[in-house]
């Protein structure tokens, strides 16, 4: 009998699906491997029948999303007890993703600023959405939306990740291979592999033993060479720290790596590790003057935690 | 990875759960009337917060996390919007490298949603069983062979955009002023070369759509049915010369009539447009600020409008190429114009599929498409722009506001799905109303109710900025005290459920 | 959960101490800490230190770490620009703590919590009046408990 | 908590230094917290840890109670670490697996609160804990020494620290850049204090070095390259070749006399250009080697005519005879219509065959374990203040000019006389300090021009019995009878004007100061502005580091401050001592000094050298940073950042870190962005261990 497998997703954007898409004429084969019990944006589906299951009758559950609402928080703790293996998939799953940036703010805040602030709102009674709501007569109910974005491991045990933004078919692949073979790493590893993006880089060989960087350029102020590393170019390239797998890609497309895979198994801190490089690159023993380069760097927070914020040491901004 | 932390969460008050992730919730009176259904969206995620402190250049990359299934309207729109910011022009070879991979992104979207995901009710057929009802029961009705060509279609098309923007799955080549990236002459062999067949494929899909739907009068009268039917605005991109445009242009609106009430400038979007909050969904819906927000009701005098694909053939006098123009023909021909039956956005579909495709075709043959100069380097002080382009499901904005070092002070977007919000919560009452009430609801009718939103094609990834794709469905047949009478679900094996 | 809560917030009613982690190099700062003992000087005792060779060595995971643990402050010592016992290392110090301060003032954290002091093997009293300084000015701005558990409502 | 080496059985010792941590601290209270904590299977407080019975206790509990980790709170780890390290060891464990806790200079001798205090201690000796599980065995490492020794500069530093090695029995290699050894003592006349000629006391040693079986002597050659560490340096040296072999040359010096030129004709570096010498010279009589150099740029054999004009035009010192007459002679004009030269000097070395004008520079590959650096110094160039007029007034001179004019096989014969060959000057003026002390050149004192501008003016004076004028800031005689020396001048009549001299000009106010030079002053004893003519003006020029003085410093990878001289590594404790292990300084490439500093700096510099070389080997605390290998992506951010140069890039694309080189100050680790270099004693994950002990409430 074919081993059950389900799709979930939770604060997304489905590029992960996509992505499984993207398997394109193979995606029949994974089809005929396995028994897919659950994927919402392909199959229809319902809770109940989860529910139904047998705890642990579910051999992996691809749970892809951060969590940002009690309804995904549920839909995880539920999908945790069916299966015997969770494996997080994408940025957003293994470390918040880009939503993850709404830990710069809260509920509160991001209500404000969508229903209220928004120039194209007109809202003076200053509606919101409510969980619970009497429309003449009528009970509706919405989730509950929580103050902070949480990765999934933050919320249930998690067993793999899948690194990406979105991950790569292969990566995808790999993983069902790996699991339909009995052949999965030991328990919390990243299926992808642990050294930093410049091993494969394209152009780690235009890059010169001793780098150092006098100004900082962003990708708008600049015409990009499309073959020496971005880095020499002033540009914010953080492949140095990040675990490569993706094939490059962006690099491939004359753009800085922005780290969407996340760091290496030896560190705790992306954002944090991948100050100490940049800094440490800075061409200055002038403090006025390191101050100044540094400045070149116009959103440190949101450009070295891009894809990491709540599973940083701080995980969120205090407000 | 860290290992997991201890959650530093306490929940209070644990509220009532959801089901899916769009709900629709009919309430039905003593007589067992529809008596309200309401259509629901339970995500959201806040882009324009967390947007605010960002570089203006990292918008593209930000924003296309909206939306995983179109991601390269948000990358293109914000892109365009950051040509407004800094004042900038794009050189031609950027701006038709954009255009050329939008066109790409077209096709490949409209394809996959007529194939994986609206095509099957008509492929498949309505009332067919729900099993079958996928893009493996499509494969199955039209055969093995086209199955495969669809998919190796899509994949090309993607390898294409991969090619010119770094990633299928969220681009990379957007800049103030162009793109990152040049295209090769070999590049553009393969462009060439792919735009050949995507035309032909177009065509291919025509032809399924007129054997499979409109050569069966069923279908027909499903996409004439008047519970399918709504008189509102429409608006959408044009030209110069009034045809559909997915890139560039003005913004025009016709009335329910088919005559232009008013045409302007993206920019000027905040002079025409409103949201409106409802306490009951996370979605907000878009309304014209004239005539203005009457409720959910169509007509003349309600603000509540429409885009997407009949939206825009709605709002174009003609199509820009010449073999869509035909098929643009005998659509019009058909269903007259304006055209206010919401299935028949699958064909205007097929249609700008064609159009797309041959668009593509046009640029990938452009000599200039390779010209090694693909960006102009901004020097402007940036303080707002807005960028707007077509996206699959309709008129997509950006709107930013930044600092003079680029730093985003204020992000607006209005999405797609968002224009069409009112008129999908309308179309799912109106069907309700028109196929349950007073019936024992049976799988077959639900699927009808259904197929009102479906047509949209709505992605609510984009409409609340959350979760993106087709919509899960649960029906939930409540009484006059709000008491759950009956809940309808359907089992992967297709046999309906009472709950 | 809940009782950590109160826990948390007994703790924050009782008179506050400062939790300050310094990170000392092992030839000025630290030297000085030893200097400023052997001279019998008094200072609150509110630092933990952890010494390193150099402050080159201070990656930046571990001021991230020991806020997100609890310290209300963290205190780099090195030693002066240009004395550095390997030529260099405290000008690296200097290049990621200006990057890193302005990450931590962006997520919340005053910029009085967060200080890299130069002070040298023979500037004992230094070391002191660094110390008194630090402590006072932490305790104005009240804990940060960062790691204290917080209450977080889901509902609209 | 993660563990190494299987269970971990941790003994903690809390000492109660006499009452100096009992005093404050309740060391029972730490023990017995500590003994409540995981992995912790001993904890005890005792009176004196370091004592012979405290030491005891660690090695029998090792022992009784299998323990495998040590934790002693005490005093600073500066004090007895290396004490509790050898007890850890003598209990039969690594010493490495024990962790000190300081708890008296950073708790007890500062604060006052016993219970705070109390609970200071308790929390860094839970810190102390966690982290001690982590540790790992180390050894420490031990480098050999290759006895061989490099002593760079010819110089009298270089002489004497290649003689001293050499006497003690160890091979020198001595590479000097110019044709002979001698250095700028070799200049001079006299030497202050005591007036003993500087040639008597040099050129025996000169000779020493020549004849010594321990000592290779390259002259005319350069060091190219140098890499390797401590003990083991591979050196590059390229001997530029003379065109004369040194093994067959007798040193007869008849090829000189037979040289195509018959009057020598070209600028004498020696003497300062203002002797001249032909194509094939030696620079000085008592040259070491004494073996002449064919000079390239001005032998006909090696050159069009037209080119050896502009060359003597350009070459001949300050003061080149007037242009044209350089020029060669109609018997040469022959010559130079034949393009070729007679190669008489050839005929003169006859079957000897030392001269060979296809020879070619030799390269040198050596290693030593040790490198003495004696480059000296450059005298300032006294253009640089055109005020003085020096270049553009014949008759003003620099110090070393003088010495070569005063000296007796100097160019004059020691007859001392203006540019135009006959006048003796009847008044001389010596300006102090030019190119010292001076806000617009170099700020610093260069300690030896009050010496020496005072015994130049005694030497003029016995010369010429000329009235001279000393113009000084301050004077500076801080030496042994240097005072007295200054005594014995202002009795010789000398005069000696307070202040700092605006210019030399020859603008005539005054009849008195007709056909000569005047010195505007300001006389800051007397207050008033003074001009004093004379005939003759020496500029007593200061000393500056070599202008290549920062090419030298990257080849030796050794700090140089601004003002081109060598940093030592401490300018206190270890004065020749620089940052890179096993390269020391002696002379004036650390810093103006005199002989006799310049002397003993030398012999201190030697002796440090034969210090390593003795010891056989060097060891070195286990706290290097390492590469994991398979994880290193190869991004290259750690390279630059280190300051020893201990990190290489391989071929296969990852960073290798040299054990041997690296200092251990973590600088890379920090900034891996991988993660994939670690270093040993303060690994990541045992730094977070000690953040999270520090903190986190047991």
């Amino acid at each position: 009998m074919k081993p059950k497998v389900a799709f979930y997703w939770c604060a997304s954007c489905g590029g992960c699906e996509e992505a499984v898409v993207d398997l394109a004429e193979s995606i029949l084969d994974v089809v005929a491997a396995v028994d897919i019990v659950l994927w919402p944006v392909a199959l229809d589906f319902k809770k109940a029948d989860v529910e139904a299951m047998e705890d642990g009758s579910i051999a992996a559950a691809f749970i892809n999303g951060a969590i940002r609402t009690t309804e995904q928080e549920e839909w995880a703790h539920l999908l945790r007890r069916k299966a015997q293996t969770v494996i997080a998939v994408g940025a957003c799953a293994q470390m918040g993703g880009i939503p993850g940036l709404a830990n710069f703010s809260n509920r509160a805040g991001v209500f404000q600023t969508v229903y209220q602030e928004s120039p194209s709102t007109v809202n003076a009674e200053g509606v919101v959405p409510e969980t619970t709501h009497r429309d003449n007569g009528h009970t509706l109910t919405l989730p509950g939306f929580f103050d902070t974005v949480q990765a999934l491991h933050q919320v249930i045990d998690v067993d793999y990740f899948i690194p990406g933004c979105p991950p790569t078919p292969q990566l995808l692949a790999d993983a069902v291979a790996a699991l339909l073979a009995g052949k999965l790493p030991e328990k919390g590893a990243v299926l992808a592999p642990d050294q930093a993006l410049c091993l494969d880089c394209p152009r780690k060989d235009t890059k010169p033993e001793r780098l150092a960087i006098s100004e900082f350029k962003r990708p708008h102020e600049i015409l990009i060479d499309q073959e020496k590393c971005l880095l020499t170019q002033g540009l914010l390239c953080l492949g140095p720290a990040t675990r490569s797998g993706c094939g490059s890609r962006c690099i491939e497309g004359n753009m800085p790596c922005t780290g969407c895979f996340g760091p290496t198994s030896r560190v705790r801190d992306y954002g944090g590790k991948v100050l100490s490089a940049i800094a440490s690159a800075a061409d200055s023993n002038d403090e006025d003057q390191i101050v100044s380069i540094l400045a070149g760097i116009p959103d440190p927070v949101g450009t070295f935690y891009r894809y990491s914020l709540p599973v940083s040491e701080l995980q969120r901004k205090r407000l | 990875m860290p290992e997991s932390t201890s959650t530093r969460r306490i929940t209070i008050d644990p509220i009532t759960r959801l089901e899916g992730h769009g709900k629709i919730d009919i309430f039905l009176d003593d007589a067992g009337q529809v008596e309200r259904a309401y259509f629901q969206v339970p995500e959201l995620r806040g882009f324009e917060k967390f947007a605010q402190g960002r570089p203006a250049e990292d918008m593209p990359q930000i924003t296309s996390r909206i939306c995983g299934v179109c991601p390269t309207a948000h990358h293109v729109a914000s892109a365009r919007a950051l040509d407004n910011l800094y004042k900038v022009t794009p050189p031609p070879a950027g701006r038709k490298i954009r255009e050329l991979v939008y066109s790409t992104f077209m096709a490949e979207d409209h394809a996959l949603h007529f194939y994986f995901l609206g095509g099957p009710d008509f492929v498949v057929g309505p009332t067919a069983p729900p099993a079958e009802r996928n893009v493996l029961g499509v494969i199955a009705k039209v055969g093995v062979e086209v199955g495969k060509k669809v998919i190796s279609m899509r994949r090309r098309l993607r390898e294409l955009t991969s090619l010119a923007a770094g990633k299928a799955g969220h681009p990379v080549f957007g800049l103030p002023g162009g793109v990152a990236k040049r295209l090769t002459a070999a590049d553009q062999v393969r462009f060439q070369t792919v735009a050949a067949e995507a035309v032909e494929f177009a065509q291919f899909t025509l032809e399924v759509f007129d054997n499979i739907v409109l050569k069966n009068s069923d279908y027909v009268n499903l996409i004439l049915a008047d519970f399918f039917t709504h008189r509102t605005y429409y608006m959408g991109l044009v030209d110069d010369h009034n045809q559909v445009n997915f890139y560039d242009g003005s913004l025009r609106v016709v009335s329910p009539e088919g005559n232009e009430t008013v045409k302007f400038a993206p920019e000027k979007y905040l002079d025409y447009i409103a949201e409106r909050v409802e306490p009951w969904s996370y979605m907000k819906f878009c309304y014209l600020k004239s005539p203005g927000w009457k409720g959910f009701t169509d007509g003349a005098e309600s603000g509540v409008y429409s885009v997407a694909p009949l939206a825009r053939l709605n709002v174009a006098d003609r199509m820009a190429t010449p073999l869509a123009q035909q098929a643009y023909e005998k659509y019009i021909g058909t269903l007259g114009k304006p055209v206010h039956h919401t299935l028949a956005n699958h064909w205007a579909r097929v249609i700008e599929l064609l159009y797309a495709a041959e668009r593509m075709k046009e640029l990938a043959d452009d000599p200039e498409i390779i010209d090694p100069n693909v960006r102009t380097i901004p020097t402007a002080v940036p303080t707002e722009g807005v960028g707007v382009v077509e996206a699959p499901r309709g008129t997509l904005i950006h709107h930013y506001q930044t600092d003079e070092r680029g730093l985003i002070t204020k992000a607006n977007l209005i999405v797609a799905t968002q224009n069409n919000a009112a008129r999908i919560a309308m179309s799912v009452e109106k069907a309700a109303k028109g196929v349950l009430s007073g019936k024992q609801v049976s799988e077959g009718l639900l699927n009808m109710v259904e197929m009102a939103f479906r047509a949209y094609d709505p992605c609510l990834g984009c409409a609340t900025h959350s979760l993106p794709g087709s919509m899960p469905l649960s029906v939930r047949v409540r009484g006059r005290n709000g008491e759950t009478l009956s809940i309808l679900e359907r089992d992967s094996d297709g046999a309906i459920r009472r709950a | 959960m809940l009782e950590t809560v109160k826990e948390a917030k007994n703790q924050e009613a009782t008179a506050f101490e400062p939790r300050i982690v310094a990170f000392f190099c092992n030839w000025c700062t630290y030297l000085a800490a030893d200097l400023a003992g052997t001279s019998r000087m008094k200072y609150p005792p509110n630092a933990r230190v952890i010494r390193v060779m150099c402050s080159g060595r201070l990656d930046p995971q571990f001021i991230l770490k020991a806020f997100a643990d609890g310290a209300d402050g963290v205190l780099i010592g090195g030693c002066h620009p240009g004395d550095c016992h390997y030529q260099e290392g405290n000008y690296k110090c200097l290049r990621r703590f200006h990057l890193l301060k302005r990450v931590v003032k962006e997520m919340g954290i005053e910029d009085g919590r967060f200080r890299l002091e130069w002070i040298s093997a023979s500037e004992g009293d230094r070391l002191r009046t660094v110390m008194i300084d630090m402590v006072e000015k932490v305790r104005a701005l009240g804990p940060l408990h960062w790691n204290a558990p917080v209450e977080e409502v889901a509902v609209s | 908590m993660p563990e190494r080496n299987g269970a971990v059985r941790v003994g903690v010792y809390v000492c109660h230094c006499g009452s100096n941590i009992a005093g404050i601290v309740d060391c029972k209270e730490v023990a017995e917290y500590a003994a409540g904590l995981i992995h912790v299977v001993v904890s005890r407080d005792y009176k004196y840890m370091c004592s012979d019975p405290g030491q005891d206790l660690i090695r029998n509990d090792i022992q009784e109670h299998k323990l495998n980790r040590i934790v002693v709170a005490a005093c600073s780890p500066h004090l007895h670490e290396h004490t509790f390290r050898v007890a850890t060891a003598n209990g039969g464990l690594n010493p490495y697996y024990m962790t000190m806790v300081n708890i008296r200079e950073q708790d007890s001798w500062v604060h006052t609160d016993r219970q705070a205090a109390t609970e200071k201690a308790s929390d860094l000796v839970r810190a102390a804990i966690r982290r001690v599980v982590l540790q790992r065995p180390l050894e420490k490492a031990r480098v050999p020494i290759d006895p061989n020794v490099l002593v760079v500069g010819g110089g009298i530093a270089g002489i004497h620290a290649a003689l001293t090695l050499a006497n003690a029995g160890k091979h020198v290699y001595l590479v000097e850049r110019e044709a002979t050894i001698g250095g700028h003592m070799a200049m001079f006349d006299k030497t202050f204090p005591t007036l003993d000629c500087a040639a008597c006391i040099l050129t025996p040693k000169m000779s020493a070095v020549k004849a010594h079986p321990n000592i290779t002597l390259w002259a005319y050659s350069d060091v190219e390259k140098v890499d390797g560490y401590v003990g083991n340096y591979k050196v590059r040296v390229r001997r530029r070749t003379r065109y004369i072999r040194e093994d067959l040359c007798a040193g007869c010096q008849e090829c000189i006399e037979a040289c195509v030129y018959k009057q020598p004709k070209f600028a004498d570096e020696f003497n300062q250009g203002l002797g001249k010498r032909r194509p094939i010279y030696l620079p000085f009589p008592q040259a070491i080697p004494q073996t002449p150099v064919i000079d390239r740029d001005t032998c006909i054999e090696f050159n069009e005519p037209r080119k050896i004009r502009w060359l003597t035009s350009l070459s001949q010192g300050a003061f080149s005879a007037p242009r044209g007459q350089c020029c060669l002679s109609p018997h040469f004009a022959r010559l130079w219509k034949s393009g070729k030269c007679k190669k008489t000097c050839l005929e003169a070395c006859g079957d000897r065959h030392a001269i060979d004008f296809k020879l070619q520079d030799q390269l040198e590959e050596i290693k030593v374990g040790t490198i003495i650096l004696a480059t000296g110094f450059q005298p300032f160039d006294a253009k640089r203040i055109p005020y003085y007029g020096y270049g553009h007034y014949p008759n003003v001179y620099t110090s070393l000019e003088i010495e070569r004019l005063v000296n007796a096989s100097g160019p004059a014969a020691g007859e001392v006389v203006l540019r135009d060959g006959k006048t003796v000057p009847k008044s001389i003026g010596i300006i102090h300090c030019v190119g010292s002390r001076d806000e617009n050149t170099n700020r610093w004192c260069s300690r030896v021009c009050c010496m020496y501008s005072l015994k130049l003016a005694h030497l003029l004076k016995e010369h010429t019995g000329a009235d001279i004028f000393n113009f000084y800031i301050d004077m500076r005689t801080p030496g042994k009878s240097f005072e007295e020396f200054y005594q014995r001048l202002l009795s010789e009549g000398v005069h000696f004007i307070r202040g700092k001299v605006a210019e030399v000009t020859d603008w005539v106010f005054d009849p008195s100061e007709e056909g000569k030079l005047t010195l505007r002053v300001e006389d800051t004893l007397l207050g008033v502005v003074r001009r004093i003519p004379v005939d003759m003006v020496v500029l007593s020029v200061g000393m500056e580091g070599h202008q290549d003085a920062q090419d030298v410093r990257r080849l030796f990878n050794i700090t140089c401050s601004t003002e081109g001289f060598f940093q030592e590594r401490h300018p206190k404790l270890a004065p020749v001592n620089t940052f890179t292990d096993g390269i020391f300084l002696a002379g004036c490439c650390q810093g103006p000094k005199d002989i006799p500093d310049t002397v003993a700096q030398a012999g201190a510099a030697a002796a440090e050298a034969l210090a390593l070389i003795c010891a056989g080997y060097v060891e070195q605390e286990p706290n290097c940073a390492y590469v994991i290998e398979e994880e290193c992506s190869g991004c290259k951010t750690c390279i630059p950042l280190c300051p020893y140069s201990a990190i290489s890039f391989r071929e296969d694309n990852r960073a290798e870190v040299n054990p041997v080189l690296c200092k251990g100050c973590g600088t890379c680790v920090a900034a891996c962005p991988s993660g994939s270099l670690q270093q040993r004693m303060f690994e990541d994950d045992e730094l977070f261990e000690e953040i999270e002990g520090v903190l986190v409430h047991a």
